[in-house]
């Protein structure tokens, strides 16, 4: 069967091996031109309409007891209220302001005394008014240990809590809240905390109706919690979708939002929400990595039917290093040459693309007290070199990341810095569940040495990120540096119990400053968030928190 | 002493079914089957397709494992041969197979073929093993170039000689060839049966002959035993047994086959059996033939007839096993209406 | 027929015990532990402690086992650490995506079996060479790499379908309004498109056999046209073989949603699955594999039972 | 994909008379010049089809790269590729977006700046490794079970049966995932993943054709001159059930190749800075959308070229040992 | 005899395969008549199958071509026929049973199908009529509960039931010409008896031509009435059934009746095989086939493929050997001492 017309044969195959494999994935390269909506102009705020914001994760929990990672607390952000509300001042900086309390009072720092406003409402059916009862029963049952809260260490200060946030005795309850009246909530706690009123702006001590989630049950309340805000849950879809109601008897009739309706759609990848916003279905959209300039010069951003930001956020990303392993953690010398050629430039060049801002210290900006420049190591190569040089041979040492495309390029970015220093790094990454319990096991032989590590403000506070993330005690699960130091430990407990603000904020600031001149971890940037969003919306604002408030939005 | 004594061999395959694949049947490949060889002679086993005849071959060597009966090989009861005895007997009895495509190991060279059971028994040194890998290629009509060729580059009739070569060089007592010229066409056919009886006269070779042809086993085979459904219906030396067949279907079977005789072969008178062999699964009661037999009578639904020797004519050994067969007196061939005196139907009957 | 059913069925019994077990020491064997991931990622061990308490995680790995084979002959699959749900309705939520899916895919896939019979008719021209390669390449291109590339040109530029999710299921595993329809095309379209080289190899391939048998030269014997001969006597013989391998892909399908799944956010049982794995949630985890392999077996026994109906050579005995 | 156990066990009957017809015998004796030795027939037969004979090319050329690739890791310099594959260089990615294919890189520089030509090159030895070493794990365990299973039969053949069942039954991807998240990432653990669970395939495959050839009358030849299961398994039933398992694997080197992008897609697998293929199609994959076509490209048509390579020759050589196929 | 049916003349089948070509069939020719039954004879590889299908032009091309030689079907010429035409030969003038019953039946089908097939392509007739036909037909070859059998696959068949079932089916549309290829080949020897009765009892019934295909001289020395003896895709010798095996010419002839065991021997003798092995089909000589493996060779016989020689009434042979030598010859042979009167 040998016939001529076989000679092509072999060819029509290598062409067409190369062309379709060349059209599928080349012609994937030229992305997509802009549509031709002019941007309606701005105007005042009107009610009505649909905003559509997608959630990245189907959240663990929208409800207090359980609310913790950002989707669940970006959803019970709009539908629960605490006694004080995270705001923003002049200054800039984050800060709490009274909300469902009308005002508090303390001498000690130790005994709070809240003020509760009259008429705050729960959301229909439970529709009656929010009580000092109300705090009382819903922290109790937070801190329960049987309810499985798994934030409740937030309250742990109160008295009748321990550490982690679990009543000491459960039969006794959470001793230290007590209903003085219907308005009047009194708090003891442990031990002197200057800053305790800032911590309750957090979901975990919202108003919530635990009688209402009684005769429900946990599962459907969780399913469809109840709670003060603006909004309220209609339904939430498992991996699908959580769609808000706007709550018509809400109380605060300054904040009672605009849109109708808020559908919160599901979509795991970053890649695919930024597809479903250019076509239009979303009005809100993080970037895929790697597209930050191109979505800033998107013609639809330069006409300005889109907008493109970089929205601060109180959350820091630092390189953390475990203190007792033996190499890292008996040499300072070799923590500073580290710190000193940590390229956190172009990490933030190269990976993040400019969107995040180089951390100078463990406290970011916008927090009250922030103070800048507080590393004593500054990013200086040679020098580094010189150290590594003088120390005599270090061996390969580990840097750990969970898994992810990000961490993942830092560290490729950082392994070059610090190879070009002169050490020798093995990267490694491990599923997060992995990589917690291997750090957390890093006083046991794990392995650990040097990993990425982020912190995410709970509240607005210095001591937020400090106490929780270097304090002896808790350095092994906050910074997983098992990082130690009495000297800091005092310093914190002191800045803890003192009331006057600019004097506290002084002894964080020393405490900062102490533990940066001893290195267990090197700030590598603060954290802001590039957003896109459709100016369809007006009004809408991303707070420093990692939250928005959509009460704000309306539909142009 | 006979070479081989065989006696009430069965096979038995289960039929497995149900839930937990319990035996729920049994296939009677081969049931209660007797017979044996003296030394030197060649015993035709013929019958049809699915009779159990290989399978009777492949159980006296212990290929299969039988499932009951003796089989007594030099006196010694092979079924009772512990693993290590069992290896040592394998060096006497040898066996040839049906085809010759299939028996050949495509793998390997011609020379490890008929030399592997030289190397398992360790017999000899390599040189010696190899020098006696071209004696039995010689013996068997190949060339001693052959010997590092793969079996594919051989014809039929040459692969059946490889196979022999393979059979011969332990040099065994006795021979079970499983149909070894079936495969073959006519012209090659008729080498390997000189072949194997010469083989036979030069190193005083004992043949089991198992095979579907009656011509050939009447050519090749002294005495000849005819099986139908896992059993021994007839026996008896090749002669009187082609000759004189006492049993019906022995008569049925040789009529069938045709005579290469125009002349011959159109005055012949024909018996037609009606029907398919039944299947060993499920084999009528009492006489396995009775479906099928032109001569059946009641007597013979109740109780298979053993198989007793008739004494014949002259006094050859002569057994059959049927109440009804055809007897041979002065050349004149007599079925008895009445039962045949060695073998009485059951009194119930 | 019931006999064999049922032997089957006691079969199915034993892979889901083996199923399970592997599970389970999977679960077990790997670091991390889901009461470090409930408590959070800066929880104390005390409160690490206290949470495994409360989950039983405390005790024995048999114990574990046998506990949660107890609560499986009731059928009940437990609740998920994480979303404190019970395993069986997640199942049930998810389910009905990804059996749309699987199904959707396979009939896709089915697309393969023209084409490979016009292959085998048409051996060694043109249009085999081509249809041939261009399946075979399509065959190595990954998953999700398909599926990205099929997100970003029919759902972006030529916004036709949707990129991502499932729709609403009205009813259960039928796509009953556009929307549900719409968002099934692409990721079945992915995932079935892989298969359909596959398929049309093994088409191809049982064609080429077929039409070289004995009964085929027969029918041509009886003066059969080719066309006859091919839609009646080849056909039928040639497809049973490539139904069965795609009864089996079925179950097959089942773990390649997870990539599909991912990549276009379906909320399916192998995303669920996906992202129990990261959460330790070892009920979701047990429950979904536990489905997942029974729809695997259960593909298979219904493959041969319909081998068993089409072809009539082929009896099922116990 | 999924394997289907066609073959049963048999029970040993009476060979019928086997028929060879004429029309059989032109095909089987002379759709080929005189005999040859199996793998020369098998070959003659295999080059007759030129998607067969693409692919073996490219097998040659990929496994050559490969090669050269792990040979240089010993050496100092540690590659052979024009550029060290891992050498950052931030000029070359202005915004981290890496720069276009241009002469003195063809193709490209990543979002590190790092050249794409040389990393493609030195990831075609760790997908070869993946390849070969998984596929080897696999093979090993798979052709120690399979035989026993289908020369034993019985109760060790349904334990290991029933076992390679609930392999099955799992789904894939998943037990791969499942696999990896208990070993960790790293380069031997992906192989150990992928291989651990390809066994179940080799071994019935190999369980059928043992089957089938242990019921050979070359098989009871060999038992009959005395020879021990051991000699009879592997030195006559195994080399006769190989042709089948020769096309699995190639099969199954290019499946593991996909299966390494699909674990470096989820995320665990390769650890940079080496790389493999499907590595870097995972980590370039967002950089499509950005313009930065190259990055993605040239990975992703080596990975697509070389399965397609394994499994055309896999099909061809299917076809060339498939006695029922023949043109 | 009856009216000519056939007449076959130079046919040439060749294969062109990649190792070269396969001279299958090699300038052979025949006749047939109506009512006549023409063995063929031949050892595997001789070329007696494909010369077979060559009549229904069933020879699959590529790589099977059929090169040289006219096929007369009383006055049409086959293989000029168009593809449309030849197919209404096939089954309604020329039927063909297969060798294997086995693997000849479609399996999925039922059998009642299969045989009204054949009869509504053929004959117009209606489905229901077509299978009450193909009822009949059953029962006519012998197959006991016909009208439950027609609804049987053939799975359900025994081996001889099958063949019958062939049989059926290339009767039914009343062929001219039957050409059965080893019919009974794969049978064993007492159903054998039974379906060449049947094929005779067809024959009779429907005054067919019967081509019977085989290697068994048995079966030819039964049932036929002329002989072709085939060798290397050449006829060697071709007469009435008498003249072929009493009074054989060509030494292929001779071999292949030496080496044959009889089982109306009374005596034992040894037998007489032809010496080599068969032909290699590709590297064919250019004269004889038979050349290596005959004892009579002369140089002649490897270059030049001898005329056919006419040596009695409807007998002819191809061989260099003079006629007086091979009656010598064959009168010496042990076999023919016999017929030697």
């Amino acid at each position: 069967m040998k016939k001529p017309t076989t000679r092509w044969r072999g060819l029509v195959i290598l062409a067409g091996v190369l062309i379709i494999a060349g059209l599928l994935l080349g012609a994937c390269g030229s992305s997509s031109s802009g549509g031709g909506a002019s941007p309606s102009a701005a105007s005042s705020p009107k009610p009505g309409g649909t905003y559509n914001f997608p959630l990245t994760a189907n959240p663990v929990s929208i409800a207090p007891v359980n609310a913790q990672e950002s989707e669940g607390m970006q959803v019970a952000h709009q539908v629960f209220e605490g006694l004080v509300k995270y705001q923003m001042n002049d200054k800039g900086e984050m800060g709490a302001v009274p909300n469902i309390a009308e005002s508090w009072d303390t001498t000690d720092s130790q005994t709070w005394t809240f003020h509760l406003k009259k008429g705050v409402m729960f959301q229909a059916p439970v529709s009656r008014e929010v009580t000092a009862q109300d705090f009382v029963n819903g922290w109790n049952y937070v801190t329960d240990p049987k309810n499985q809260s798994y934030v409740s260490y937030i309250l742990a200060p109160v008295e009748g809590s321990d550490d982690g946030g679990y009543q000491v005795d459960p039969k006794k309850g959470l001793t230290g809240v007590t209903a003085i009246d219907p308005y009047t909530l009194q708090v003891k706690l442990r031990y002197p905390f200057s800053e305790f009123y800032m911590t309750l702006g957090h979901t975990v001590a919202s108003a919530w109706p635990v009688d209402y989630m009684k005769q429900v049950g946990a599962k459907a309340f969780g399913l469809k919690p109840i709670g003060t805000g603006p909004y309220m849950v209609e339904s939430w879809k498992a991996n699908q979708a959580v769609e808000l109601v706007k709550n018509p008897s809400y109380w605060n009739k300054d904040a009672a939002g605009y849109v109708d309706n808020i559908h919160m759609p599901i979509i795991p990848e970053s890649q695919t929400v930024w597809l479903e916003f250019q076509k239009g279905s979303l009005d809100y959209s993080v970037v895929p990595p790697g597209q930050v300039a191109a979505a800033e010069a998107n013609p639809k951003v330069k006409s300005g039917e889109w907008s493109a930001k970089k929205w601060p956020n109180l959350a820091i990303y630092f390189i953390g290093m475990n203190m007792t392993d033996k190499t890292l953690g008996t040499n300072l010398d070799l923590r500073k040459a580290i710190a000193e050629s940590t390229d956190a430039t172009n990490v933030i060049n190269i990976v993040n693309e400019g969107v995040s801002l180089p951390a100078t210290g463990y406290i970011p900006e916008g927090i009250p007290g922030y103070r800048a420049d507080q590393s004593p190591y500054k990013y200086n190569p040679e020098d580094a070199k010189t150290i590594i040089a003088g120390l005599g041979t270090i061996p390969t040492l580990n840097y750990w990341y969970n898994t992810d495309e990000g961490h993942q390029k830092i560290g490729e970015v950082l392994q070059a810095g610090w190879t070009a220093a002169g050490l020798d790094i093995k990267l490694s990454n491990f599923e997060w569940s992995t990589f917690l319990d291997k750090l957390s096991k890093g006083n046991q032989g794990s392995g650990s040495q040097m990993f990425r590590m982020g912190w995410i403000g709970d509240y607005p506070s210095m001591d937020n990120f400090l106490y929780p993330l270097f304090q002896s005690s808790q350095a092994r699960t906050g910074s997983y540096t098992f990082y130690s130091n009495t000297q800091v430990d005092a310093l914190l407990q002191q800045a803890r119990s003192t009331v006057d603000a600019q004097q506290r904020y002084s002894l964080y600031a020393q405490a900062e400053k102490l533990i940066l001149t001893d290195m267990p971890a090197v700030p590598l940037y603060y954290y802001r968030d590039f957003r896109v969003v459709n100016n369809r919306i007006g009004g809408f604002v991303f707070n420093p928190m990692g939250f928005v408030d959509m009460w704000t939005v309306w539909v142009k | 002493m006979s070479l081989l004594e065989v006696k009430g061999l069965k096979k038995h395959f289960p039929i497995k079914s149900g839930i937990l694949k319990r035996t729920t049947g049994q296939v009677y490949a081969v049931d209660g089957v007797s017979f044996s060889v003296e030394k030197g002679e060649t015993l035709g086993l013929v019958g049809e397709s699915g009779c159990g005849k290989s399978t009777t071959g492949r159980a006296v060597l212990r290929l299969i494992a039988p499932t009951a009966g003796t089989i007594i090989f030099e006196g010694v009861d092979i079924m009772a041969a512990s693993r290590a005895q069992m290896q040592t007997l394998r060096r006497d009895m040898q066996i040839i197979f049906q085809d010759p495509y299939a028996s050949l190991n495509p793998r390997m060279r011609v020379r490890n073929i008929v030399g592997e059971s030289l190397k398992i028994h360790n017999v000899g040194t390599e040189a010696e093993r190899k020098k006696r890998v071209f004696e039995l290629l010689e013996i068997v009509g190949l060339s001693t170039e052959h010997a590092e060729r793969y079996p594919h580059e051989f014809s039929g009739g040459q692969r059946q000689r490889i196979g022999i070569a393979r059979a011969l060089a332990l040099q065994p007592k006795l021979i079970i060839c499983d149909e070894p010229v079936s495969a073959l066409d006519v012209s090659i056919r008729a080498q390997v049966i000189n072949l194997l009886e010469d083989l036979q006269d030069e190193f005083d070779l004992t043949y089991v002959f198992i095979a579907h042809d009656l011509s050939v086993v009447k050519h090749t085979s002294d005495r000849v035993a005819v099986m139908y459904l896992g059993k021994i219906v007839e026996i008896s030396d090749s002669a009187v047994l082609y000759d004189r067949p006492q049993h019906p279907y022995t008569e049925a079977l040789l009529s069938a086959v045709p005579i290469p005789d125009p002349h011959t072969e159109r005055a012949r008178r024909r018996i037609i059996l009606e029907g398919d062999v039944p299947s060993p699964a499920n084999p009528p009661k009492g006489c396995v033939f009775h479906p099928r037999c032109p001569r059946a009578q009641e007597d013979c639904t109740a109780a298979m007839p053993a198989l007793v020797s008739t004494g014949g004519d002259a006094g050859e050994r002569h057994e059959v096993a049927c109440y009804f067969p055809a007897r041979f007196k002065d050349g004149e061939r007599s079925v008895a209406g009445e039962p045949f005196a060695g073998a009485s139907p059951p009194a119930s009957a | 027929m019931i006999t064999y059913i049922v032997r089957r069925l006691f079969q199915l019994v034993i892979v889901l015990i083996g199923v399970t077990i592997i599970t389970f020491l999977i679960m077990f064997a790997i670091p991390g532990d889901p009461a470090r991931q409930l408590a959070g990622k800066n929880a104390t061990p005390e409160r690490i402690a206290a949470i495994r308490l409360q989950l039983g995680l405390n005790r024995s790995l048999p114990v574990q086992y046998v506990k949660f084979v107890g609560r499986l002959a009731h059928g009940d699959l437990g609740e998920s650490y994480q979303l404190q749900k019970p395993v069986l309705q997640m199942i049930w939520e998810n389910a009905p995506n990804t059996i749309q899916l699987a199904l959707a895919a396979v009939l896709i896939e089915l697309l393969g079996i023209p084409l490979g019979i016009y292959s085998a008719l048409r051996q060694y021209t043109f249009w085999d060479t081509t249809l041939t390669t261009a399946a075979l390449i399509i065959w190595g291109i990954p998953v999700f790499v398909l599926g990205l590339f099929m997100q970003w040109f029919f759902g972006l530029k030529l916004n036709l379908l949707p990129l991502i999710g499932a729709g609403d299921n009205v009813l259960w595993i039928i796509p009953a309004n556009w929307n549900s329809f719409a968002s099934l095309i692409l990721p079945a379209v992915t995932l079935g498109l892989i298969e359909v080289a596959y398929i049309s190899y093994m088409q191809r391939a049982s064609m080429l056999e077929v039409i070289r048998s004995d009964y085929i030269r027969t029918a041509r014997a009886k003066g059969l046209s080719e066309r006859k001969v091919v839609t009646k006597h080849a056909f039928k013989n040639a497809v049973i073989p490539v139904m069965t391998i795609a009864g089996i892909d079925l179950g097959a399908l089942m773990g390649g949603a997870i990539l599909t799944e991912t990549v276009f956010a379906r909320p399916g049982i192998g995303l669920m699955i996906y992202q129990a794995i990261g959460a330790r949630d070892l009920p979701v985890v047990a429950g979904g594999v536990l489905f997942a392999t029974l729809v695997y077996v259960f593909a298979n026994l219904f493959v041969d039972l319909g081998y068993a109906w089409v072809d009539p050579r082929i009896r099922l005995e116990g | 994909m999924a394997e289907r156990d066609t073959s049963g066990s048999q029970v040993t009957q009476d060979l019928t008379i086997s028929t060879v017809s004429e029309l059989d015998l032109i095909e089987d004796k002379y759709s080929g010049r005189k005999p040859l030795g199996l793998w020369a027939d098998t070959w003659r037969r295999l080059k007759r089809n030129h998607l067969a004979v693409v692919g073996m090319c490219i097998i040659i050329v990929f496994l050559a790269v490969g090669m050269t690739e792990e040979i240089a890791s010993f050496t100092p310099k540690g590659y052979l590729a024009p550029y060290n594959p891992n050498a950052v260089n931030y000029a070359l990615s202005p915004k981290g977006l890496g720069s276009p294919p241009s002469w003195s890189h063809p193709f490209g520089t990543d979002y590190l700046g790092r050249d794409v030509f040389s990393r493609v090159l030195v990831a075609t030895r760790i997908s070869m490794l993946v390849g070969v070493i998984a596929v080897a794990i696999a093979l090993i365990i798979g052709l120690i079970l399979g035989p026993i299973s289908g020369y034993y039969g019985g109760w060790v053949d349904s334990v290991i049966m029933r076992t390679a069942d609930v392999f099955f039954a799992f789904p894939y991807i998943l037990f791969v995932l499942l696999i990896m998240t208990v070993l960790g990432p790293g380069l031997w653990n992906v192989f150990i993943a992928i291989g651990i669970l390809g066994w179940a395939t080799y071994a019935r495959l190999n369980r059928g054709s043992v089957l089938s050839v242990k019921a050979m009358e070359y098989v009871e030849a060999a038992r009959a001159q005395g020879a021990s299961d051991l000699r009879i398994i592997f030195r006559h039933v195994l080399p006769n059930t190989m042709a089948p398992v020769y096309v699995a694997i190639a099969m199954g080197i290019g499946g593991a190749i996909v299966t390494e992008a699909a674990l470096s897609f989820l995320g665990i697998g390769i650890q940079p800075p080496n790389a493999s293929w499907g590595k870097m199609i995972a980590d370039y994959l967002s950089y499509l959308a950005a313009g930065s076509w190259w990055m993605l490209t040239f990975p992703s048509v080596f990975l697509v070229i070389t399965v397609f390579g394994f499994i055309s020759f896999g099909n061809g050589l299917r076809d060339a040992t498939d006695p029922k196929l023949k043109e | 005899m009856g009216e000519r049916l056939l007449t076959v003349d130079g046919l040439s089948t060749h294969f062109f395969t990649y190792a070269g070509v396969v001279k299958a069939v090699n300038g052979v020719s025949f006749t047939l008549d109506r009512k006549e039954t023409l063995g063929i004879v031949g050892e595997s590889g001789s070329g007696k199958t494909v010369a077979a299908l060559s009549l229904m032009r069933l020879i699959p091309d590529p790589p099977g071509k059929i090169v040289e030689g006219s096929l007369m079907l009383g006055d049409r010429d086959l293989r000029k026929l168009s593809d449309e035409e030849i197919r209404q030969v096939r089954g309604n003038d020329i039927a063909m049973i297969f060798q294997d019953p086995m693997t000849s039946l479609n399996p999925v089908l039922k059998i009642g199908n299969q045989i009204a097939e054949a009869i509504i392509l053929h004959q117009d007739k209606g489905k229901g009529e077509a299978w009450k036909m193909a009822a009949e037909l059953l029962d006519r070859v012998g197959i006991p509960d016909a009208e439950k059998r027609v609804n049987q696959y053939p799975f359900e068949f025994s081996g001889g039931m099958r063949q019958r079932a062939m049989i059926a089916m290339a009767i039914s549309c009343n062929p001219d010409i039957l050409i059965a290829d080893e019919p009974t080949t794969a049978l064993d020897v007492t159903i054998q008896a039974q379906i060449i009765d049947v094929i005779e009892e067809m024959q009779q019934a429907y005054e067919s031509g019967v081509i019977l295909i085989t290697h068994d001289l048995g079966v030819v020395a039964e049932i036929a009435d002329k002989v072709m003896v085939m060798y290397g895709g050449r006829t060697v010798e071709y007469g009435g059934i008498d003249e072929i095996f009493y009074n054989p010419h060509h030494p292929y002839t001779w071999g292949l009746l030496g080496s044959l065991p009889r089982l109306d021997q009374t005596e034992k003798t040894r037998l007489t095989p032809i010496k080599g092995q068969p032909p290699d089909l590709i590297a064919l000589p250019s004269g004889c086939p038979f050349v290596g493996r005959c004892l009579y060779e002369r140089p002649t016989c490897r270059n030049q493929w001898p005329a056919l020689e006419i040596v009695g009434p409807e007998h002819g042979v191809n061989c260099w050997i003079p006629e007086d030598e091979r009656r010598e010859v064959r009168a010496s042979l042990p076999h023919f001492q016999e017929y030697a009167k």
